[in-house]
């Protein structure tokens, strides 16, 4: 059975169980290096320059969203502060024809996949329900519904598979999530069907305020192992450590293995949402440890140690992010505003006359007004 | 002779062999169309739906499934994601609700939840109803849960010529199909024209004046049609003159020809198995009596399961709305 | 002084307070009551429904679920076997889709299922509706579903008073029963009389009057009542006289109120949030056509969401029924 | 990740996923000790005998059962052929106090309870949908939903908790229902709130014509391990082992231990339902290695063995079982037709006055007829 031993560096008070083990790491908190990771990875200036790059830039769009949020512009926003390195690392790890179906919260991984900021942005703004085109992204749709998309990651992946397309599929989901039911029939299934699937969960230890402690006695990846899964544990504020261990379980599933599971512990460093006061249920000092514990501090710090950061790249960078801000800005409110029509449009394929006569009493309605 | 081609041959068969033939032809057409479900393998289904086609198609085409609805529909929304045209059969009317939140929250809406980006041709085929002896949560008629989810077709096939042609209309047709198979129906015998169904295929949207008649609309879906049928030709010995529509499509409804009948009329009753309260009977009652008010001699009455959990099989004959019932209720609004 | 004494204090609630105060009563009055849900504990729910509530009664009787509401409504099922009065929260009314099957095939069915021997004495909290700008499965109204299942008790609040005394009566009646809150209301205040209702409430079985009227009958629940509210306000302006009928129980329906007032009236409007088709509002059209046939005189308009998926937030005005909606199909009525 | 080793002698033509280790057992096929038991069990002649006597009564049962069926007077039957180890080893572990959620199937379960002939098969005759008041019995009505009832068990143990009750709940579930996410959260659920509950699963390896095989890619019981339960695997036609492995688990929660899950390999000697065709699925081959693993067979050898089979006693139980059969039959054919009144007087507690005026309007119009 589980030992609920708590690793104190990694876990700090949110405790989660941990069955003696320690996630992999690759960076410690200072920027050096892990001796006693097991992981494997050729850390290039240029592979460690863009990841960091993608991570200022989620980091910036993030924050500018919460503000747009804050002046009325977005109806909601949920950040993904603080699970940069989690993301970015797993997304690039991944091939562009390999397919994502994320949860909600992975702005990062959307950037990487060249979504741009008013697509992004237009669902939380209330313009739209999915804002991209999945097919040019290689990216589905955001899903609301806690773990609802593992199955379809799944589906799609058997579909892959029956192609013998040689392409992985990818799915992010949450830790609370996992307690649904259909997580736990996706992990199954896919192990049963042994389709070419990967399962990111990204453990942030709280689901809006309940703690991962609530949502399971034993490490998620142990979990997934007992369906069958081949599964890997791993820092995920240490994006270098999540790339190689995305791209170990990537490769392995692409080369017929058995489905994968990557258990990034990290942290959620905002509230749940803009409308959440994490306040209610969890201790400044555990979210200023995990601040402490920062993605992005901790890979500058790698760069700045390897002569990495030159000022004039960071310099760049800087301006980068002030204009994805400006972008992003800018494109959320040049939004259009959405018509009731446009739903009528997408609701059936090949419009019902009964729904047509429905959509031109409601246009007669409104124009009753004009 | 390949099947489908211009003189397609005409065969007697059961409405189950009509939607095996169905899937078969539509396997033939299209590549892209799979079957996934529990038990549609070696077994062909417990009431035989899908046999012959795993020997004929393959495990690439023919999935028999982990025991999980809400994986069936789940994956087969993905499958449909990466261009397959899933068709998954869910044993028993009563277990199609673990799939429930994949159904109307997923399938239903994923068109408009992408704007419009994308299509889930996924076929769901439910065995539906009761009236053969079983035992509980196998006897149930939930059409109206999904006629109420937007997004959804709903159909429902009644006879066997009927279901060869829907079925492969269904599977063919790019939104989401909720497809009911009516049960104790699978063994009713008619002679069927095997092979595709005419590309401009409407049965999907259009109902079907199974009878002509003058006094009263009676209006069925699935099992009830028959019923209906049966029950006009009693009327007609007493002299009362029924119109029976096989409505098809239960989601969309095809009003103009609901209306259209019982403005001739003057009078409807609806025939359903399912429990009355807020069942797609209500609607019919409610859009036939807006649209027809002035001409309405009578309130439209509905016959259906009463509302409360489908009875043991024993007692189901007391439930079913049976000739008599449907008798009853003709005599009603001709009497208002 | 106890709150449930004979001189309960008369505070000014929201709708929101008024049912956590309800709750708070609920659990005082009957230790076997207790809370079940995602974030209801410390954070007192997403709308701080339960506030207050773990601290004054503890982890045992306020219960911070993990995130599964298959599980939430199944454990609540087996808790209500032992004896225990489970009270479910959903998070939002898109989201207990998962538990469907738990809801329909055991919730409801397991008293007819036991032969009347089990009781499951469980409510289900569910926030419900649009009008608060949220993001998609945030704002459904999916009262059809459970309306149609039978087993089932459904209800509405609509006032800080029901509320208060409503999630009570829920809470004590030995039925299952859904609780649907108006979350748009949950900010709505007024002066609530805080206490245990009086052992005789009728309310989960009986519709309100909300305002009296003469020339049309006006019939919402939950959400659309206030709206149906404002919208007699206007009309009065103009010389018509609605009459506002507020469910507070969606089933069964308290037909006779509502006939008593068609009957009066000869007119009839449901105003509903819910997608019409096959919805509460058919229903209650059916119905009332059904007893009042001879006496209406317009069919029963239905006004309502369309049919088409919930849409993004910034379309939500033009998709839910406003005053201007409901005067329209009251002109209608009125002209026919 | 699992490794798929086959032990033929267990397992036969179905092959079951098993890593690496075979089932606990105690007595092999020939009735003799198994030396490798890991198990404690006191093996009294009158626990072996009451065993035996109960499988015996249990198998004739479901031969009377169904010939019923064969005659027209059972609408259904599910054979329990071939599991009576499983179930009357595991029922008989409990205390009469404890608390039992079946799934279908078990019929040998019902017997131990004392549920009465008339009781069990009303249902299968089409009078009722549960035919015995659970709380008499202490055993909950069937669930005919797949997995349903691991949740109810679940919530109840979580009522004995809050109780501090020492009761400990068992609920039985199928190799196929497994795979319902239902399932999964009821482990993971049982594991959370540390409940006092006894997953007792019967892989039977089939679930109706689908092979154990496409219901998962591990082992069932590493599954419920990766939930954090207490596990064992056990021989399940091995009825002492099924008897001792049950009593250490149940004996283990009720000491405030994690949740437990026994799977016991089995058979399903039957068709699913007497509406089934197996041959369609399954060779005659595997049957009949089946056959030659029969449970009842295997502890008759043992009591032989031992000299606790004497011919008085024999013929006594023969006896015994040729009454319980004319019992069987007699009860069926004098349960009471179902009226549809009881339905509509079980449909609330609290009868509507819509319900009522139906109700009414129901009885009239039968009345009617008369
Ligand atoms: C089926 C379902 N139930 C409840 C919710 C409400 N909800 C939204 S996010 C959330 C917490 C999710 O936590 P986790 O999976 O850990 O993801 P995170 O938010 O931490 O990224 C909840 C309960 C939902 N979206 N879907
Ligand atoms: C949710 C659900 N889906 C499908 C069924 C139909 N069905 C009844 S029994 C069965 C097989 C169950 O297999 P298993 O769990 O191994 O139990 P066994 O029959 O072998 O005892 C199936 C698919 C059902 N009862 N419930
Ligand atoms: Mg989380
Ligand atoms: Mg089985």
């Amino acid at each position: 059975m589980s030992a609920h031993v708590v690793h104190d560096v990694l876990h700090g008070p949110a405790q989660v169980p941990v069955a003696g083990q320690a996630p992999q790491q690759y960076l410690r908190m200072d920027g050096t290096l892990n001796p006693a990771c097991d992981l494997e990875l050729a850390v290039t200036p240029q592979l460690a320059r863009s990841l960091y790059r993608e991570m200022v830039l989620a980091r910036r769009l993030d924050q500018e969203a919460y503000h747009l949020q804050r002046q009325g512009e977005l109806g909601l926003w949920l950040s993904c502060r603080g699970q940069e390195a989690a993301q970015v690392g797993s997304a690039r790890a991944l091939r562009e024809s390999d397919w994502i179906f994320p949860a909600y919260r992975e702005h990062a991984v959307a950037l990487v996949r060249g979504v741009a900021p008013a697509e992004l942005l237009a669902q939380w703004r209330g313009c739209c329900h999915g804002g991209w085109d999945p097919a040019r992204h290689r990216m589905h749709i955001y899903s609301l519904v806690l773990g609802t998309q593992t199955l379809h990651a799944t589906g799609y992946a058997m579909g892959v598979r029956a192609d013998a397309a040689g392409e992985v599929v990818l799915t992010y989901v949450g830790d609370g999530a996992t307690s649904q039911g259909d997580v736990s029939e996706a992990l199954n299934w896919a192990a049963v069907t042994r389709s070419p699937v990967v399962f990111f969960c990204q453990n942030n230890q709280w689901a809006i305020s309940t703690r991962v402690g609530t949502q399971t006695a034993t490490p998620l990846h142990q979990r997934a192992a007992g369906f069958g899964l081949d599964t890997v544990y791993v820092d995920g504020n240490d994006v270098l450590a999540v790339h190689a261990a995305t791209t170990m379980i990537a490769e392995r599933v692409r080369a017929g293995g058995v489905p994968g599971f990557v258990e990034a512990l990290t942290y959620r460093m905002a509230g749940h949402s803009t409308s959440d006061d994490p306040t209610r249920y969890r201790s400044s000092e555990e979210t200023e440890y995990w601040e402490r514990r920062d993605p992005l501090t901790r890979l500058r710090r790698f760069l700045d140690n390897n002569g990495w950061s030159d000022p004039a790249w960071l310099s760049e960078l800087d301006g980068e992010a002030e204009q994805l801000a400006a972008d992003v800005r800018a494109a959320c409110l040049a939004l259009p505003e959405p018509r009731l029509e446009d739903v009528f449009a997408a609701t059936l394929v090949r419009e019902s006359a009964a729904l047509a006569t429905e959509r031109a009493a409601f246009t007669a309605y409104q124009d009753s007004f004009l | 002779m390949t099947p489908g081609s211009a003189a397609a041959p005409t065969r007697q068969l059961s409405l189950g062999k009509a939607l095996n033939a169905g899937l078969r032809q539509a396997m033939l057409d299209d590549p892209s169309v799979v079957l996934m479900g529990e038990d549609i393998g070696a077994l062909g289904g417990v009431f035989r739906v899908t046999e012959g086609l795993l020997d004929e198609f393959g495990e690439q085409r023919v999935f028999n499934s982990p025991l999980a609805e809400s994986a069936i529909v789940g994956t087969a929304i993905g499958l449909a994601l990466r261009g397959y045209r899933p068709v998954c059969e869910i044993q028993f009317d009563g277990f199609v609700y673990p799939a429930f939140d994949q159904i109307v929250s997923q399938l239903a809406k994923m068109r408009a939840r992408s704007g419009g980006r994308l299509t889930v041709p996924v076929t769901i085929r439910i065995p539906v109803g009761g009236g053969i002896g079983a035992v509980e949560h196998h006897s149930e008629s939930n059409e109206a849960y999904f006629c109420h989810t937007a997004g959804l077709r709903v159909v429902a096939c009644a006879s066997p010529a009927d279901a060869h042609t829907m079925i492969q209309e269904a599977v063919a047709c790019d939104d989401p199909v909720i497809f009911y198979e009516p049960k104790r129906r699978y063994w009713d015998t008619a002679d069927v024209v095997v092979g595709s169904p005419p590309a401009d295929g409407l049965a999907l949207d259009q109902a079907r004046i199974a009878r002509h008649g003058s006094d009263v609309t009676v209006i069925a879906w699935g099992p009830t049609v028959r019923t209906a049928l049966d029950a006009a030709t009693v009327a007609e010995q007493e002299g009362k003159s029924l119109e029976v529509i096989d409505l098809r499509s239960l989601s969309p409804l095809d009003l103009p020809t609901l209306t259209g009948s019982a403005a001739r009329t003057g009078r409807a009753v609806v025939v359903q198995e399912a429990p009355t309260f807020t069942s797609l009977g209500s609607e019919i009652a409610a859009s036939i009596t807006e649209q027809c008010f002035d001409v309405l001699e009578a309130p439209v009455a509905r016959v259906g399961g009463y509302n409360i959990p489908y009875p043991p099989a024993r007692a189901e004959e007391q439930y079913l709305p049976d000739i008599d019932r449907v008798l009853d209720a003709v005599d009603r609004v001709l009497a208002h």
